[in-house]
């Protein structure tokens, strides 16, 4: 992919939040922090709880802003984004969420909740379309189509996780980011996730961010990997050269310690 | 201690956002605040003379700021009523509610803490049913109602207790440098004094309470109850701690704060309600004092009285919230 | 010696003790005893007999009375009373405008002549004035002067004492209670039987005052219901007195309305709408006269038939034919006194069937009476009791309807009502002593009073209060209605 | 309202709920249905003890109190309801602004509302009705003025509850606009909240009203709210025991069953007892 | 019934067809389990979520106020304890024989009582004060800087909120060991803790079992964690034990057709992409209420019997076992 344009591009983006009024005792979140994202690739985030991991995400997404540094996406500085522009880059990245019990809207049916990705970024649809392509993406993350009017709670953590991936699937973005997606499933659905997460990367031309705690996940499904620990970068390189033979005292003692 | 000057700028913030009410309440939603002083029959001279006399020609911020200053130094107005200072009308009034409402709390926690602990513990069970319709029904009893009926009942039927007043006949001419007549009585060693005082407090306490301690004991119950869910009562309890062990040593202290706050500001709540019970009761107080003062259109005097609760609430809920910081072990928690 | 003490249950807390307030019974009842007035309408006496005055004249053209003082009168303190005293205590009210001048008429000012003897002046010769003078307590100068500051000392008097009456007030705690001592310097001397103490607890609730009452903690409960008063008839140990009062209760119309009530064919039909006979029987329990006119039936000067009858068919016809079905008028009221709500009740009722609403708004005293200040805040309907400080035609023709006192002006004229013609009648009868003249005169005005259909007079209630038989000695006042003459009460053993 | 039927478990939610239904199809047709007229005043048949004519004795006045009960229902819970609907308004509207300004703004606005929440309701209340002067309408603007910072912060919490959960955040990665957020994702999140409490508050609100009629600054005569027709009674108390017990027992029955039916909407609806 | 004579070692606990039920409604959510635990052995627990671990341990354990054991019997050390009131029977053994270490070290510890009392507390409640307060106190700074945890002395006199998840898990250790009880039971004890912070608290808690020759029931859904760390695994689904596993075994065919699906899920450090194959369906809960085997609607290998055949009841409780109907995974 050399000579492309990235995808993403942070440039020593930094990021603190304030603890208390006044009180000047900042807590950084992230200090100065470079990644890169190629279209296609499968790049992971590695790193323990507080690391940082999920204020990338964010930052990404732009579901939160930074202090410094630049975020460019598709080459351009999203901070001269227009109104317009910033909507139109929502339908370009898109988020799944950890917790799949929280990433629903419990009083909307699944349905209602996959179309809305529609009504907003597909214009063009009309109602009936709407609903035809919402019954497409749910069977397509392994759901039936017919099950689309229960609300999330008749779901598991499992189904609802898939209704999330469908949701965001729905506008077509070209970047998914995926905050620990499976750490919050019972192991034999996290299996059953990670194939779909498998099966999309093959089948759709999608770029994925995907963080996780989990080395072996990381190992099993990212091109390249960054390590983060306490809102830095550690380590970053091609995730078979950095979780074999870490170069960073810290990342050492991550795998050392995984089971 | 940054906690405690935190409590104490936080109050400092509520007595302003009172004073603010209260001056709404004066200035503005009563009308002309120079009529309402000068009282009935007075002429328009002198309406027009108070009026300059009260700052009341000048805008807003500047007759709020006035009221602040005179406020804050003891002059609460006068009334037209009584025609004496309001405020030495409030001091005199307040010790009788206090000591009503002291006892109203003494009640409410008797039977709020160990309550509210028994049906944690026991949730469930049939004891916590039973006890929670209880709760239910006494959270829906009208104070005023079951003043009557009490009184009516207990003392007028039965004759148990005093029907009215603060003291019997045979002490009338008690007087207390305080105007606490519990504490008076002891530090003048007059039991017969104190006992009487008790005996005329207990229905008066009692009606006023019952509502508070329905709302104690549920308070208590929920904040024991999410204590006894933690995992160190099953860390206790797999030591091999006895359940007292667990329910007094562990949980009631860690359950108790919350409820304390709660009963910190229900002690405000209680003295604004003694007006529901002081007139049925003869007995003199702030209750009284601010009924009377309404029916007698003192508007002055009834500010004065939400003004002077609401800053006893504050104090209570501050000194409260001192006492637990100064009590509780887990200083840097709750700084 | 007197012995034992005296407990008396009221509902309502006294203002202050300041004697320029005594035209309220509340205030009144306390300085009865506190103070002395230069001349006194004792319990069942009809006339004025001397208190402080030994004797008096009155000057031919009726313009100055000379007053000879007693010269064995101690103040509470100790000191001496004398003339100076007097002239203080009148001019402090005069500068005060106080409500007890009100019925002091024409009024001018006093002299003092010698330690023992004080002339007071008056602008123009007013029949009643000796007997307004039953109101006015004289005062302790040198107690009161150094606090008299711009308010005419009215905040040190509403909480302290300067009188020289039999009895000293030793506690004042207005929500609670108020304690009087027998003064054992008095002049008057302590022969027979009274007590030592008088204790007034203020018990708002009817019914606590009876359980207070039957379980022997007060000895005289004026405020049960009647119902109550009925049964404790019956009952041993107890005492019911019914007392020949002379307080006429009144609807005061707002004859200077803009409103509904400014019309005097409205007023007339509302006239109409209420039954005295029925408020009677019902509501006052029988315990009363039937009023027929403003004026109690057996006093001087008395005009029968001046107001409309009962008679709700024809008031409904007047409505129906002048289209004032829908008309909303607002009474106020005091919603303590039992009578009066009943009444309200009993006029909303009978409105209520011929299509007019009543709006009912409980008040108390002076928050109604802060309400007459303006034509404009008046109600169309108030309701008010004449309380006559003295008895005679004058105390409640007078205060009630004259142009000159109307609640505007400060007065209890609260019909707003202004005919000249009968201001002239009043005036006329004030200054004249020829009572054949004077009964002349009134009946003329009431004629008039009643062809303008101003009030409807509701009752003429009797004072009703339950005492405990212990109780001795205990007499109505219709001169001081609602108060006790506690100072010649005593106690069996 | 079906719903309502379906969810008591034990026999003491039915009868609440069944209670609770009475007493607001009383409040409906309550004035229609009285045997007598609940105003009309007939001296001659004062304080009747309870018979088969007057079921619940008449009153000092000779009314009769079932009429007067009857009718004085739609006073007494369209008083409250109107308190509670009012309050609710205007403190979710405060609420939600708050928790979605966030910041400086919020921050201000709950201290407010903390210590405005602080002052005795009633000692408040009374201060605003005299100053406004004494009615129903006085009464019940008086307590939606000091009521209003319940709701502000309850829904606030739960507005910040919300608004803090992942899928308001995939929300906003969608970039769903904030009116929609407001009324398809807040609002309908935070009704089961909200819903329960006003049923609970129901009853307090009910006693403050009628605490205020009682001491003389709510209801006026005639009009038989509870509160009053108990104040109205306790001249009676000993000969006219009943005028002061039937009052006091619907406003105490009403209040128990509300507090009981909210007690179970809390258990049935409340996220914090259901979710995960 | 007639007992095979006993292996020299009596096990330490011996649960033998436990059947755990609702207090409220009477649910059965976990029936007829039985394992044993021998004296110094390292026994896992494994299951998914819902799969009843926490439920039967802590009814076992009589930490459980809502569910109650209906059936089976459980011996510690060679005494039974009786079925009828064996909540108090078990209490009794708690602390000075049976320790417990909650999952959350968060809550776990009283947060308004200084750690020292917690742990001197904890030895009086064990022992009383045979050594007085001096000697005690000695004893659990001791103790404290056995578990890690740094200047014990200091520690002593401080709050649970001045420590970190780690250090609190640790000071709950300290506090289950002063005891010095014959069995520990933890239940997901490193669950709430970091991947480092996690693998320093296991082994030091493995490390205090060899040396003191400790029983130790560990309790995790981590199956590579338990692989690692014990000896056997028993393994639990839907309230039923369906597997007890040498760790050697985990991953081979001479594991319960569950025990192998679901290591087959995870990913370890040794497999590929190809390796990892989930297993179809969702989780059933304990409680689940069927007949049959719980795992037969996701078994690869079901037939009709392993939906209505009752589970075979297992004698070799002190070594493997293996509940398939289909006689898979027994050795
Ligand atoms: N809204 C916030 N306010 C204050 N501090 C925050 C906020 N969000 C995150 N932080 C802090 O920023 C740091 C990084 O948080 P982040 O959530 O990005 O970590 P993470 O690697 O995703 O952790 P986890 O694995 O627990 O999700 C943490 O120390 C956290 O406490
Ligand atoms: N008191 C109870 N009442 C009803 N159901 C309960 C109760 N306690 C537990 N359960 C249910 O029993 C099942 C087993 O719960 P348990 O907590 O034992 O599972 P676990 O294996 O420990 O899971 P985790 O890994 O999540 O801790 C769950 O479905 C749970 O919902
Ligand atoms: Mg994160
Ligand atoms: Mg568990
Ligand atoms: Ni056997």
């Amino acid at each position: 992919m050399a000579g492309a344009e990235p995808l993403v591009a942070l440039e020593g983006v930094a990021k603190s939040f304030a603890r208390r009024l006044l009180v000047q005792n900042r807590s950084f979140a992230l200090s100065g922090i470079d990644i890169t994202i190629n279209r296609g690739e499968v790049v992971g985030i590695l790193g323990e709880s507080g690391s940082g991991k999920s204020t990338v995400a964010n930052i990404i997404t732009r579901l939160t802003g930074y202090d410094s540094g630049r975020y460019l996406f598709k080459g351009r500085d999203v901070a001269t984004l227009t109104r317009k522009e910033s909507f139109a880059f929502k339908s370009d990245v898109q988020i799944v969420f950890q917790d799949p019990y929280g990433s629903l809207n419990p009083r909307a049916t699944v349905q209602s909740s996959v179309m809305e990705s529609l009504l907003l970024h597909k214009r063009e649809l009309g109602k009936a379309e709407r609903i035809a392509r919402a019954g497409q993406l749910l069977e397509e993350v392994g759901l039936n189509a017919a099950w689309g009017d229960r609300y999330p709670h008749e779901f598991s953590g499992g189904q609802r996780q898939r209704v999330a991936i469908a949701r965001a699937l729905a506008v077509e973005p070209e970047l998914l980011v995926c905050d620990e997606p499976l750490s919050s499933l019972d192991v034999s659905i996290q299996a059953q996730i990670l194939e779909l997460f498998v099966r999309m990367i093959r089948e759709r031309n999608l770029t994925i961010v995907f963080i996780s705690h989990d080395v072996n996940v990381v190992r099993l499904l990212c091109d390249r990997v960054y390590v983060m620990n306490q809102g830095r970068i550690v380590e970053q390189g091609q995730a078979r050269d950095v979780l074999s033979r870490p170069q960073n005292e810290y990342t050492a003692r991550l795998l050392e310690a995984v089971y | 201690m940054a906690y405690v000057a935190q409590r104490i700028v936080f109050s400092i913030l509520s007595l302003f956002v009172l004073l603010f009410i209260t001056f709404l309440l004066s200035h503005v939603v009563a009308g002309d605040p120079a009529i309402v002083a000068a009282g009935p029959n007075a002429g328009a001279a002198k309406i027009a003379l108070l009026r300059e006399q009260m700052g009341l020609d000048k805008p807003l911020l500047t007759q709020f700021a006035i009221y602040c200053g005179q406020i804050l130094q003891g002059d609460l107005g006068t009334s037209w009523f009584t025609r004496q200072p309001i405020a030495s009308d409030v001091l005199r009034e307040l010790p009788p509610s206090l000591e009503l409402v002291f006892i109203a709390m003494l009640i409410n926690l008797a039977v709020s803490l160990p309550l509210g602990l028994l049906t944690a513990r026991y949730a469930g069970s049939r004891f916590d049913d039973l006890v929670r319709l209880g709760v239910m029904a006494g959270a829906g009893l009208p104070v005023f109602w079951i003043a009557i009926i009490l009184q009516q009942i207990v003392a007028g039927r039965w004759q148990l207790l005093p029907t009215a007043g603060r003291l019997g006949f045979a002490n009338r001419e008690f007087s207390g440098a305080t105007g606490f007549y519990l504490f008076d009585s002891l530090a003048a060693g007059n039991m017969n004094v104190f006992l009487d005082t008790l005996a005329h407090l207990v229905l008066p306490a009692f009606a006023l309470s019952l509502l508070f301690t329905a709302v104690g004991v549920r308070i208590t119950r929920t904040a024991m109850i999410g204590e006894f869910r933690k995992d160190y009562v099953t860390l206790a309890r797999a030591k091999g701690a006895s359940e007292p062990r667990i329910m007094f040593r562990h949980v009631f202290a860690n359950g108790a704060t919350p409820a304390l706050t709660v009963f910190g500001m229900q002690f405000g709540w209680m003295l604004g309600a003694t007006v529901l019970v002081e007139e049925i009761f003869g007995r003199p107080g702030i209750g009284r004092y601010a009924v009377k003062a309404v029916t007698q259109s003192d508007i002055h005097a009834v500010v004065a009285v939400v003004f002077v609760v609401g800053v006893v609430f504050l104090l209570a809920n501050l000194l409260v919230d001192i006492a637990l910081y100064v009590l509780s072990p887990r200083k840097q928690q709750r700084a | 010696a007197p012995t034992g003490t005296l407990v008396i249950a009221e509902n309502e807390t006294p203002e202050n003790l300041d004697p320029a307030n005594a035209t309220n019974s509340t205030v009144d009842e306390l300085l009865l005893g506190a103070y002395d007035p230069l001349v006194q309408f004792s319990a069942g006496a009809t006339e004025v007999t001397p208190r402080l005055a030994k004797s008096w004249e009155i000057s031919p053209d009726g313009l100055t009375y000379t007053f000879k003082l007693r010269d064995d009168v101690l103040f509470h303190d100790g000191s001496k009373l004398t003339a100076e005293d007097v002239k203080f205590t009148l001019d402090r009210l005069k500068a005060a405008a106080a409500n007890v001048l009100n019925d002091m008429g024409p009024y001018a000012s006093a002299e003092v002549v010698d330690p023992t003897t004080v002339k007071l002046h008056l602008s123009a010769p007013f029949g009643p004035f000796l007997s307004a003078l039953s109101r006015i307590y004289v005062v302790n100068k040198a107690l009161v002067e150094p606090h008299m500051g711009d308010d005419h000392a009215r905040q040190w008097l509403s909480v302290n004492e300067a009188g020289s009456g039999p009895y000293m007030i030793t506690a004042y705690n207005p929500t609670e209670s108020v304690t009087l001592k027998a003064f054992d310097k008095y002049w008057g001397g302590w022969d027979g039987n009274h007590v030592a103490e008088v204790v007034f607890r203020y018990i708002t609730e009817p019914s606590t005052q009876l359980s207070l009452l039957k379980s022997g903690e007060v000895h005289i409960a004026p405020d049960i219901t009647v119902e109550d008063k009925i049964a404790l008839k019956t009952e041993p140990g107890f005492v019911v007195d019914v007392g020949a009062a002379a307080t006429p209760l009144f609807f005061d119309f707002n004859t200077a309305s803009k409103g509904p009530t400014g019309n005097k064919k409205f007023r007339e039909m509302l006239s109409k709408t209420f039954d005295r006979q029925l408020h009677l029987d019902q509501v006052l329990m029988g315990f009363g006269a039937l009023p027929d006119g403003p004026l109690p039936a057996n006093w001087m000067g008395h005009e029968a038939g001046t107001e409309q009858a009962f008679d709700l068919e024809a008031a409904k016809k007047m409505v129906e034919e002048n289209g004032w079905k829908g008309t909303t008028l607002t009474v106020r009221y005091l919603p303590a006194i039992l009578e009066e709500k009943a009444a309200v009740e009993q006029l909303q009722s009978n409105l209520a069937e011929i299509g007019i609403t009543l709006n009912a708004e409980g008040m108390t005293w002076p928050a109604q009476a802060a309400t007459l200040q303006k034509v404009e805040t008046t109600a169309d309907i108030n309701m008010i009791y004449s309380f006559p400080v003295f008895p005679d035609p004058h105390a409640i023709l007078n205060a009630t309807f004259n142009g000159a006192l109307t609640g505007a002006k400060g007065g209890y004229n609260w019909a707003q009502y202004s005919n000249p013609d009968v201001d002239a009648l009043l005036n006329e009868a004030a200054s004249s002593s020829d009572s054949a003249k004077r009964a002349e005169l009134y009946k003329k005005a009431q004629k008039l009073i009643g062809e303008d259909y101003v009030v409807i007079t509701v009752s003429n209630p009797g004072s009703v209060v339950a005492l405990s038989d212990k109780v001795e000695g205990y007499k109505y006042n219709v001169a001081h209605h609602q108060t006790f003459n506690y100072m010649d009460i005593g106690l069996k053993p | 309202m079906l719903r309502l039927l379906t969810l008591p478990k034990t026999n003491i939610e039915r009868a609440a709920v069944i209670l609770a239904l009475i007493v607001i199809l009383v409040a409906i047709i309550g004035p229609f249905v009285t045997p007598y007229d609940p105003m009309q005043i007939s001296f001659r048949s004062k304080l009747l003890a309870p018979s088969s004519m007057h079921w619940f004795g008449t009153d000092g006045s000779g009314r009769d109190v079932l009429s007067r009960l009857l009718h004085g229902a739609q006073l007494t819970l369209s008083a409250t309801f109107f308190v509670l609907i009012a309050g609710v308004v205007i403190g979710c509207t405060i609420g939600i602004f708050s928790a979605f300004v966030g910041g400086a703004a919020d921050n201000a606005l709950m201290r407010l509302a903390d210590i405005w929440l602080g002052f005795p309701p009633l000692i408040l209340a009374l201060g605003f009705a005299s100053a406004l002067g004494a009615s129903l309408q006085a009464a019940i603007w008086a307590l939606v003025f000091s009521w209003w910072p319940n709701y502000a912060r309850l829904s606030r919490m739960v507005t910040a509850d919300i608004l803090s959960q992942k899928f308001i955040a995939s929300a906003d990665a969608l970039g769903v606009p904030l009116h929609r957020k407001v009324f398809r994702y807040v609002i309908p999140n935070a009704f089961d909240v909200l819903i329960v409490q006003v049923t609970l508050d129901i009853s307090a609100v009910m006693l403050a009203i009628s605490g205020l009629s009682f001491i003389g600054v709510g209801a006026q005569i005639p009009q038989p709210e509870w509160g009053a027709m108990i104040a109205d009674g306790r001249s009676y108390v000993a000969n006219g025991w009943w005028i002061v017990l039937a009052p006091g027992v619907a406003i105490f029955l009403t209040a128990l069953a509300f507090n009981v039916i909210g007690d179970m909407l809390r258990r049935e609806l409340d996220p914090t007892s259901r979710r995960r | 019934m007639t007992h095979p004579t006993l292996a020299p070692e009596e096990p330490l606990l011996k649960v033998e067809d436990a059947t755990i039920a609702l207090r409220v409604g009477g649910r059965t959510m976990v029936s007829g389990v039985s394992f044993a635990v021998n004296r110094r052995e390292v026994f896992g627990v494994v299951g998914e979520s819902g799969s009843g671990k926490t439920l039967l341990t802590r009814t076992l354990f009589g930490l459980q106020d809502d569910a109650r054991l209906t059936a089976g019997r459980v011996t510690f050390e060679g005494r039974t304890l009786p079925l009828e009131g064996y909540g108090a029977a078990v209490r009794g053994l708690l602390g000075h024989a049976i320790g417990y270490v909650p999952q959350d070290p968060f809550s776990s510890l009283n947060p308004s009582m200084r750690i020292g009392k917690q742990i001197t507390e904890a030895i009086y409640l064990a022992k009383g004060w045979p050594m007085g307060a001096e000697r005690t106190r000695e004893a659990a700074i001791a103790l404290m800087a056995e578990v890690g945890i740094p200047e014990p002395a200091l520690a002593f006199d401080q709050y649970p909120d001045q420590f970190s998840g780690g250090m609190r898990q640790r000071i709950v250790f300290a506090i289950a060991l002063s005891q010095e009880p014959k069995l520990l039971v933890a239940d997901e004890p490193t669950t709430a803790l970091d991947a480092i912070t996690q693998r320093r608290v296991i082994e030091m808690m493995l490390d205090r079992s060899r040396r003191h020759g400790l029983a130790v029931i560990l309790i995790s859904h981590n199956l590579e964690l338990l692989r690692q760390s014990v000896g056997r695994i028993a393994v639990l689904y839907g309230g039923q034990l369906l597997n007890i596993v040498p760790a050697a075994d985990v991953g081979t065919h001479a594991a319960h057709p569950y025990t192998e699906a679901l290591f087959a899920c995870i990913p370890t450090r040794e497999k590929a992409l190809a390796d990892i194959r989930s297993i179809p369906g969702e989780p059933v809960g304990a409680g689940f209420g069927t007949s049959g085997c719980a795992f037969a609607s996701r078994c690869a290998y079901a037939e009709p019997v392993c939906l209505t055949a009752p589970l075979p009841l297992n004698a070799g409780i002190t070594s493997g076992f293996s509940a398939c109907l289909l006689g898979r995974g027994a050795q």
